[in-house]
């Protein structure tokens, strides 16, 4: 009976021997190869720290400028860049404004490093099935492995800081964008498809004159979700390190501060929904088609 | 005597482990209680146990972050602390790496190694040197804060670093003491990380400045610290506390509670023990059970201490 | 008629749609025919058996019932579909042996297709959509806006250059295909039902456009219709196509007045017999000369009719491309040929 | 200077006031309310309880040829279902048989909750724009709002275990199905909705005859992300109380146990991706039409 | 003929696209063209003041240009679109003043219609769509399966009945689209350009299967088509649209002969002119009798032209529907009518 219920699993000492073994050969290779992947990222970290600074240092007023004008470009909609400042203006009024631009600067520069680098992987992942199959179990490992098991040999490898806390948000935020751009691309309608191979178009100009701007609607759900993954990242983020709205998270947590955690995570949600309206509203204004406003 | 339903916190570091443990083998085996065990960390545990009186028992709760509501929760006679010191040789203050110590054999206290930033850049401002406190909300946060004050280490040249978990900081500190790399910072014993590092503890030059200057401004919030005074760490606090629930159900093995004390040499040597086998909280509490029956047969009755031996 | 060169050459084609082509390919080499292989094999025969040689600068009609694979077969010559069996030369060279940098250039350059359901890009506005073979090709943007603009007025569509594809009609849709085709200037148009949408008016002008385009720059043209009338109008040379296989080819006069079986006969029963058939094959041999008016030989009856009416006893003479005299017609022979 | 650095924010007395003051409101509130929620949430704690339970008892040959049976019928595939079921016999081999049960029974019940919410929920935002612009910020909040701060109240008031771990679950892991469903519905091709508007379909029969049918590609899309999303919080919810691979995950992180973590971890991609490929090869084969297999 | 009920019954009916019709439909009141409108205001005039009675049990056709508001049109009777101003009365009541549910009934159980394109649902195989009308009415499984099978032999597509839409060629999916309007069984068809993907024998024969359903069922069909000889076959009356504006309406004879302006001359002038004229609009009156043949007035003259050619000095007579004597006809004048 024993042995239905409880599974015949290899012997205690197998497996904590097994374990050693994983844990020894990483620590070696920790110390093999640390220094250089550290030095590797080093300019990624100069960069982090200097947009950090110059967030923190530029006079509030014109961060709100530049954020009303950023907006602005993006969506081209008053309610939107209003709507935005008036969010900076709050998040300053409830005494985060340091906190939200550390956390600015990492999460942009992580957003906008997730989508340069996460559309190309789904573009690569629509040309065949087998680089489809590769890469999903790739990306299923990225999205579901606890972010506190990858925080462990991240954080031996490169210590704390900004750098482990962005590559931890990359791994997680990236995986969406991959998925709704490769989705977004192979749902184009073959008979437009059949129409660019007609013409002769090349692989590269069927991708950007057709199969992008067809994908457009799946590719900025993409977007969402990753922007939405970053922001989510931001504590996980502060648990490594790195400064920002997720540190007054954390201090709430364990002193149960109700008030500290939803204000903060309030802030997080804020620069959430900017970025996402601005990038959506953007996205709108890719799509004019679908609305049917041509003829302006 | 009926013992029934009886829920005991595992929280998530390796001495709690084995003690929840442990608690939970001789509840059940000596006492014919039901045990549940329910992982959680401090602070979320705490607030469970003081809100809704779930879980029965925290075996090891460091009470430096909830040391406010729950001296609250003591005068309300919600919450009850069975025994103030269920572990001994408690020890916290600021580390350095052993190869640190071996190169630099002058800097031997804290007052010293504060003169020398420079030995310990901090990577995001190398002109700075780096001190790594404790994870935010932790008691030792506030008293890493306060004593970075106290010490004008802004002034000196540091910066004081915010690991921001448990994992940054022990990670923080692993990887410096596994590559040789210098690092300076806060930790506690008894853990598997010092004795594992071999990492050194500096002595205060400075002398414990009396329990007002602690009390009443290291270990507060730093806008409620005016004027913080220089000083030793003061002793590590650690209680097994109960919900009145559990005491009013009968509280069958409180006497259990309260004679459970681990020696710091025998919970360190468990520590190692579970360290090296990457043994989880049941393997080590069977393994303390089986070799160190001297110990734990004099927190129980006879009858109690048979049971649980013939059980194992 | 000179000795022309064949432009687009198809051989043996075979096409067969289903989970297992080549399986089945052995039984309709064997002769099972397009019903026996849907209901037993479960495989559909798109097309059976086609050689067809198109010569340059014609215009080739391809005609043939609603599904017997007239798609099919103009959608392989640039090889949109891969054959089950079978080649394509296009100027000789076998496109299903070109590699990918090849085919790409022949359609960029030699080749360019209306689509049967438009194949617009839903995104551009109708100018790009204009432009965008030439855009393709690499033409530069003022250039590919110029030659836009000038098929797209010539369609009819000016005004309607930045609406998007969605906000026009169906036929409007389908001269923004029309158009788009035109412009890159191939050599060879590929036309699935191109003016199926469209009123007579417009038909008849963009029918007009085929023909100037040929005439004056020698394009050669594969053009599926149904309308018979088109087919006569445009089409030198006209194949038809049941269940997959090629059952006629020949000009349309061959094709009204000979039918291969009763299916075409059928098929070409509604058609303006006045518009299709020529004097030169109602001639009757007149050995002692014939002295009324004359009518060129390849004169339509449709044209005919009211000279001969006019003529004094109703009685024309027939002449050859020469101006030979081969025979003469007379109004009862005339009206017996249209309602026979 | 120091007003152009520094944002004028509200005083320090005020903003600690506040905060005392929402916290101080909501323990009351939770003292009034928790019993009556504790007791509404109660048939679901049994449920939770009892599916576990019956999960640990179930002899492992059984609970294999279960999987085994379950994945062949969502999926129809040897190649995964033999995989479904080696995956299992690896988990149990590696010793972490009784947490993945655990894990096993609370995740399921999760991932098929927020599809069974989620997906209505889409359908509903998908029929107006007003819905949309109400349900999205709400979407916003669930996902980027840190888990740990909703954590806090939602201890306070159901304290530790499945259920407020089950909740926290699913606040995190609902809004993508939601916001896909949402996306493919509004992307059916409009000509086909017309047809189906001509022939008098009620809003019901529009929805189940061609919108749901039509959006399917991206509502599988939503389903896949919810399921990662869903197995990303096993660690989190185990902070809360939740027995399961998420308990050794954390502690492998406090001990810095490598190994330890990696393979908790990867159970935990393994069921991810068992749940993912058993109900991806299920939506393919609901959308038979993409590769025109009708035939047979 | 008796007096009609009138079953569809289009008032001052205006639609404008734009971003904001209301505002210029006062400009397009007073009389702003289509070309102007979208030239200065950039809105596109779809619909401008038609007034349409459309009888019980016959069948209305309607043509003209490509995008001049025939789908717009026919879409405004089920009020697929809503109009910028007018009315649509449906058997009296106004569909626009229908709540949701009567507005449900009203296409599920009164009206169906074929998309010019298409509208097929993709996910569903071909006797899914079909029976897609039944369906939604609530009839059962077996009694849909059995009208859908029906139907789908009747258009020709046995054998596919498990393919999906996307499997089939451009005139099977026109066809499985025919199939499920019809099977339905409405009392009201609405048709655009339902035919004009097919060849001319399978267009014959959905044709015929108008014919009977409104010979048999007395349905009332609205039928756009492009195709004069089709328009000739069925339409009883004809509608013609340019830009938006009803300009001529009336039967066939009636258009082909007394074209309202230049542009419905045009439009016409490609006609089988001899299936259309009919003897009685020829006949030239005899006071002092005729003895020879005589046939009835309502002859086309493509059928009466041989009995002319064979008659005793080529002359018939014509006689009227009680058989009186209306007139004489020569063949050349016939000649002439059909030349003209
Ligand atoms: N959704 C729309 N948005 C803007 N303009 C439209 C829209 N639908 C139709 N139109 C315009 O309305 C006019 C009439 O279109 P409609 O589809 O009714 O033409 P049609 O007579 O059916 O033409 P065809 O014979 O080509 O199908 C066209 O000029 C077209 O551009
Ligand atoms: N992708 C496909 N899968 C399966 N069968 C197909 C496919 N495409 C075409 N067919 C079949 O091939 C046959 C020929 O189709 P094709 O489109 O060439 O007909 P067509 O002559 O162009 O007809 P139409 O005049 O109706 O456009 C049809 O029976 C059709 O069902
Ligand atoms: C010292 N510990 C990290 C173990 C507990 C705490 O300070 O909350
Ligand atoms: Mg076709
Ligand atoms: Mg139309």
């Amino acid at each position: 009976m024993e042995f239905l219920t409880e599974f015949p699993s290899l012997g205690r000492a197998d497996l904590s021997a097994m374990r050693r073994w994983i844990d020894g050969n990483f620590r070696e290779f920790t110390r093999a190869t640390g220094e250089a992947l550290e030095a590797f990222f080093n300019p990624l970290l100069k960069f982090l720290v200097w947009f950090e600074d110059l967030l923190q240092a530029t006079p509030w007023p014109i961060i709100l400028l530049v954020i009303g004008g950023l907006a602005w470009l993006g969506a081209r909609d008053w309610k939107i860049t209003i709507g935005s400042v008036v969010a900076f203006v709050l998040i300053g009024v409830f005494g985060m404004w340091e906190d939200t631009m550390s956390t600015l600067a990492i999460i942009s520069v992580a957003t906008i490093l997730c989508i340069a680098i996460g559309i190309p992987i789904g573009i690569l992942m629509s040309r065949s099935d087998r680089m489809q199959s590769i890469i999903t179990p790739i990306l299923d490992v990225m999205q579901t492995i606890p972010s506190f098991v990858y925080l462990i040999p991240v954080v031996m490898l490169l210590g704390i800081g900004k750098v482990p806390g962005l590559i931890a948000v990359c791994i997680y935020a990236i995986p969406p964008i991959v998925r709704l751009t490769n989705l977004g691309i192979r749902l184009v309608d073959a008979d437009v498809m059949e129409a660019a191979d007609a013409f002769g178009a090349s692989p590269r100009q069927k991708l950007f004159g057709v199969q992008v701007p067809l994908a457009l609607p799946n590719i900025f759900a993409g977007v969402n979700q990753t922007i939405m993954m970053a922001l989510s990242m931001v504590v996980i983020a502060s648990m490594i390190g790195v400064q920002g709205l997720g540190v007054p998270v954390l201090r709430a947590i364990s002193n149960q501060y109700l008030a500290l955690g939803l204000m903060n995570g309030l802030a997080i949600v804020a620069l959430a929904i900017i970025f996402d309206r601005v990038s959506q509203t953007y996205g709108k204004r890719l799509q004019a088609y679908r609305t049917g406003r041509g003829n302006d | 005597q009926e013992c029934g339903d009886v829920s005991i916190a595992e929280m998530d570091w390796a001495s709690a482990e084995l003690m929840a443990n442990v608690d939970a083998i001789i509840l059940e085996e000596g006492y014919g209680c039901d045990v549940s065990l329910i992982p959680g960390a401090t602070t979320t545990t705490f607030a469970s146990m003081s809100e809704k009186a779930e879980p029965d028992v925290a075996p090891e709760l460091w009470i430096n972050a909830v040391r406010d509501p729950l001296s609250a929760a003591k005068e309300e006679g919600s919450l009850v602390a069975l025994n103030d010191g269920p572990i001994t040789g408690l020890g916290e203050g600021w580390w350095v790496t052993p190869a640190f110590a071996e190169e630099h054999p002058e800097l031997d206290t804290v007052e010293k190694l504060l003169e020398r930033p420079d030995l310990f850049p901090y990577a995001e401002d190398e002109s700075k040197g780096a001190f790594v406190g404790c994870p935010a909300g932790w008691g030792c946060q506030l008293v890493n804060a306060n004593l970075f004050r106290a010490f004008d280490m802004e002034e000196k040249g540091w910066v004081l670093v915010d690991p921001g978990s448990a994992a940054g900081l022990d990670g923080s500190m692993a990887k410096a003491a596994d590559r040789g790399e210098p690092w300076f910072g806060y930790y506690w014993s008894p853990t598997s990380m010092i004795g594992k590092y071999n990492m050194v503890m500096l002595p205060f030059e400075a002398e414990f400045a009396g329990r007002e200057n602690w009390d009443g401004c290291i270990a507060l919030a730093e806008q409620d610290c005016q004027d913080p005074q220089p000083t030793a760490w003061t002793v590590s606090e650690v209680e097994t506390v109960v919900t009145d629930d559990f005491m009013e159900k009968g509280g069958v093995a409180a006497d259990y509670f309260k004679a459970r004390v681990f020696p710091g040499d025998v919970m360190n040597a468990m520590l190692v023990f579970m360290n090296e086998n990457q043994a989880t909280g049941e393997d080590a509490a069977f393994e303390f059970l089986m070799t160190h029956e001297d110990i734990w047969t004099q927190w129980v009755g006879e009858d109690v201490a048979a049971k649980v031996k013939d059980a194992l | 008629m000179t000795e022309e060169n064949i432009k687009v050459q198809i051989r043996n084609l075979y096409k067969i749609f289903g989970n297992n082509p080549k399986k089945v390919l052995p039984l309709v080499k064997d002769g099972m025919g397009k019903p026996e292989l849907l209901d037993k094999h479960n495989h559909v025969l798109g097309i059976q058996d086609v050689s067809l040689d198109i010569p340059e600068k014609r215009i080739q009609v391809i005609m043939g019932l609603s599904g017997s694979g007239k798609s099919t077969l103009i959608r392989h010559v640039n090889r949109l579909i891969e054959p089950t069996a079978g080649e394509i030369l296009v100027d000789g060279e076998d496109v299903m042996k070109m590699s990918d940098d090849q085919l790409r250039d022949l359609r960029r350059f030699k080749m360019s297709m209306v689509f049967q359901k438009f194949g617009l890009l839903p995104h551009r506005l109708v100018e790009e959509n204009v432009q965008y073979g030439l855009t393709i090709q690499g033409v530069d943007e003022s250039e590919a806006k110029k030659r836009a603009q000038h098929w797209i007025d010539r369609v009819g569509l000016s005004g309607y250059e930045r609406h998007y594809p969605g906000q026009l009609s169906g036929g409007m849709q389908q001269r923004v295909g029309l158009a788009r085709a035109l412009a890159t200037d191939a050599e060879i148009l590929l036309m699935d039902e191109a003016f199926s949408a469209l009123d007579p008016l417009i038909r008849f002008d963009m029918q007009s456009i085929l023909l100037e385009l040929q005439d004056e720059l020698h394009k050669t043209i594969i053009f599926i219709t149904h309308d018979l009338d088109e087919a006569l109008r445009l089409g030198e040379n006209i194949a038809i196509l049941r269940d997959g296989a090629l059952i006629q080819e020949g000009d349309a006069q061959e094709i009204v007045l000979k039918p291969a079986d009763d299916y075409i006969a059928d098929f070409t029963k509604d058609i303006n017999r006045a518009k299709v058939i020529r004097l030169y094959g109602l001639a009757t041999a007149t050995p002692n000369g014939f002295d009324g008016p004359t009518v060129d030989g390849d004169m339509v009856l449709d044209e005919a009719m009211p000279v001969i009416n006019e003529a004094p006893d109703r009685t024309v003479g027939v002449t050859d491309e020469t101006g030979k005299l081969i025979g003469t017609v007379d109004l009862s022979t005339a009206i017996r040929a249209l309602h026979a």
